[in-house]
């Protein structure tokens, strides 16, 4: 496994320990979607917003092209999973009735909010299904690497990208530390193994309470 | 008067110049395979499209871009096809970009006789600029007007022969709210059954909704779209 | 069978007439049901707005106290018939899918408005379809005996009863007449049978071209 | 955390007072007929309960009724219990009225997270005053905000013990519709079965809409409501 692909496995285990008990959980594209494979419990349920509650782990052999998740990735249906349509899928988001989302970022910054659909300069061209998640989910996790490949922090003062939405999101998880946010600020409640605040600081250009 | 087409030409003999369609489908999954190809060999141009995506490149709708019969798209990822963005950056196509629940919420509205709704998702971001914000409840919403097509191209897995229609797992996607927002709704099926075949209680599009029903003969498999008779 | 049911068979006969060719039809409450005894055409499709498209006749050992139409009696359902919920049924309605509404009425005025609602002076208690059907059936085709009990016009000049819709309707049939509106102007089409132009016009307070 | 509710007061021990209700059902047909009586039983009051039609008198919905436990119901057909316009006179009651198609799309909407929506229904009558109007492509639509309930009562066919629901023919009605827009949900059934036995594309009402479910003791019959263990 590469060093990225371990990084990307410490944040989706990280990410797995906040499932505990019944709950319904929306996965985004990336490490969002690593986070299944660590889940054990069966009334931990995964809503993809192409239309299935109950997305289940597929083996390569009984790969079905019409069931995917919103990621168009191959995957199996759970005992007790439906089907609906793309409104009935959007209903469920938008109306509070998925518990959690976990989602991947460009950025996020010292407020809580997120941009992870559109890059300046670029043709602002796909947007899909984040900002119905972002004000539909009770509880938004947000998962990243720590830096981008140029080593510039994600967590920034303020968003230089366009915002997903003005909400908040909850937690994030990176493979340094993991932070909750609670009235719009960042406070560090956990340091990933082996990691120290020091690097955490150096690393990280939004403000947070330690 | 059946409503079985047996050729793609007489299937797609209701679109014409200038027309908005709705195309179904996630990617390819759930996209009526045969029509969209039959639509990439037909003669007509200036359409508005509205589907999640564009294809791909030179695949699916994809191709229909290429052939520049597409003046403007409505979707929520056209990230799917780079053909898109050069295209938009040539000034050869429109694009308007809706999120996912607010693209399909706007095709329910559009079928159901809704004119339009408030929903939260967008509000504050680049893509609620120019849109009506209204406070309902002392939260923001944003005004998001219906939509409908002149002529609908979805998929199905099963019709019988009045039109009533069942899905198969995540193909189902926009198909069964394309069915109910355009004039003319015209279904690519794996299977044609009889009427009494499909449960009164699991038929998903009811008959009224459907125009015209097509056998399609492309489909999506492990191997990629494949034609078969 | 009684005067008043004859006079309501007349009314119903005629109006299936209407009902010729591939269709999708909603029949209120009265009358109006009675429409479908008349119908032989396989293709004329019954939708009844508490959730079913494909009504049918029932015999009384085949009563299935969970399957009834809108006025609550007992139904069947045809071969090929689907259930919905309410929303989705409205959905249907208001959306333009349904082809002829038939319905009755209180009043009907010489601009085809029509008020089978309320009356004034007693509480507005009940609504149902009615609105939703005006507004949404691509034909409104109106059934109801000419005069009232006291034996005044049912077809004003103005309705005095709160009305169902700003939309004017299509078609009235009576046991005295038929008259197509157009240009929110009643037109007599058709006498019914034994019945002389003097009668109609002795029995209706609304203008019409004759 | 099994939702199974073996007795009706644990079922409806989330009702209190004040509370708004959705009751399901069109008339007794599709209403949770034990449920209902368990809230005759309850000492609870000050409800809003939001159903087609309040029962008939002393029947169903018709006995809270009597018992002054309703203070305003929104519906669309009283007409069926005359008691309802005596306590209506008496002033003993509020009502709302609306048509039942914006009643039943007043609760998707609450479901689905929209704030309101536009609807030519009504446009220009009595049940407009009051209401906003807007034009919309040259037409006059009215603004109806979505509606939610503390509680909803529904009633279905099937659940498996996830909670996922089907309905029986024409019992399906405003159920499903409340299914999704209430923060407590609890269902009565005909038959509770296991996960696996209903069909994925079969299913109404996916499980993440169910609170709680509790097996009937009171159906439907050709002779009436009867009691059964």
């Amino acid at each position: 496994m590469s060093d990225k692909n371990q990084l990307q496995e410490l944040i989706a285990k990280r990410a797995a320990q906040e499932l505990t008990g019944s709950c319904v959980v929306n996965l985004g594209i990336g490490i969002p979607t690593l986070v299944a494979k660590f889940i054990e419990d069966p009334t931990v349920y995964f809503h993809t917003e192409n239309g299935l509650l109950g997305v289940a782990d597929v083996e390569e052999d009984q790969i079905d092209p019409n069931l995917v998740n919103a990621g168009k990735m191959p995957v199996g249906e759970t005992v007790g999973a439906s089907f609906f349509n793309s409104a009935e899928s959007f209903a469920m988001i938008r109306g509070g009735h998925v518990d959690v989302a976990i989602l991947g970022v460009l950025q996020v910054d010292q407020t809580g909010q997120i941009a992870n659909w559109a890059v300046p300069g670029k043709n602002i061209m796909g947007v899909g299904g984040a900002m119905d998640l972002l004000v539909g989910a009770k509880k938004v996790i947000v998962t990243t690497t720590h830096t981008s490949k140029d080593g510039k922090s994600k967590l920034l003062k303020k968003c230089t990208f366009p915002i997903t939405s003005t909400r908040s999101v909850d937690m994030i998880i990176t493979e340094l530390a993991v932070f909750e946010i609670t009235d719009n600020q960042l406070r560090l409640i956990e340091l990933m193994p082996d990691v120290t605040i020091e690097e955490v600081r150096e690393k990280t250009e939004a403000d947070f309470i330690e | 008067m059946t409503k079985i087409h047996h050729d793609v030409d007489t299937a797609l003999s209701s679109v014409k110049n200038g027309h908005t369609l709705m195309v179904g489908g996630f990617g390819l999954i759930g996209a009526p395979l045969t029509l969209i190809d039959g639509l990439t060999k037909k003669d007509v141009s200036g359409l508005t499209v509205i589907s999640n995506n564009l294809g791909e490149p030179g695949k699916g709708l994809g191709t229909l871009l290429s052939q520049k019969k597409i003046k403007k798209a409505i979707g929520s990822y056209f990230t799917s096809n780079r053909e898109v963005g050069d295209a938009y950056q040539r000034g050869e196509i429109e694009l308007e970009l809706l999120p996912q629940g607010t693209l399909s919420e706007s095709m329910r509205a559009g079928g159901a006789g809704i004119g339009g709704y408030y929903t939260k998702t967008g509000v504050g971001t680049d893509l609620a600029k120019g849109k009506e914000e209204r406070e309902i409840n002392g939260q923001t919403y944003l005004f998001e007007p219906a939509i409908r097509a002149d002529v609908a191209l979805i998929k199905a897995w099963k019709a019988d022969t009045l039109g009533n229609l069942i899905y198969y797992k995540t193909a189902r996607n926009f198909n069964p709210l394309m069915a109910t927002a355009a004039d003319i709704v015209i279904v690519e099926v794996e299977e044609i059954v009889e009427p009494g075949e499909l449960s009164p209680e699991e038929i998903v599009t009811p008959h009224l909704f459907v125009d015209g029903i097509f056998l399609a003969r492309k489909r999506l498999t492990k191997e990629g779209v494949i034609d078969h008779e």
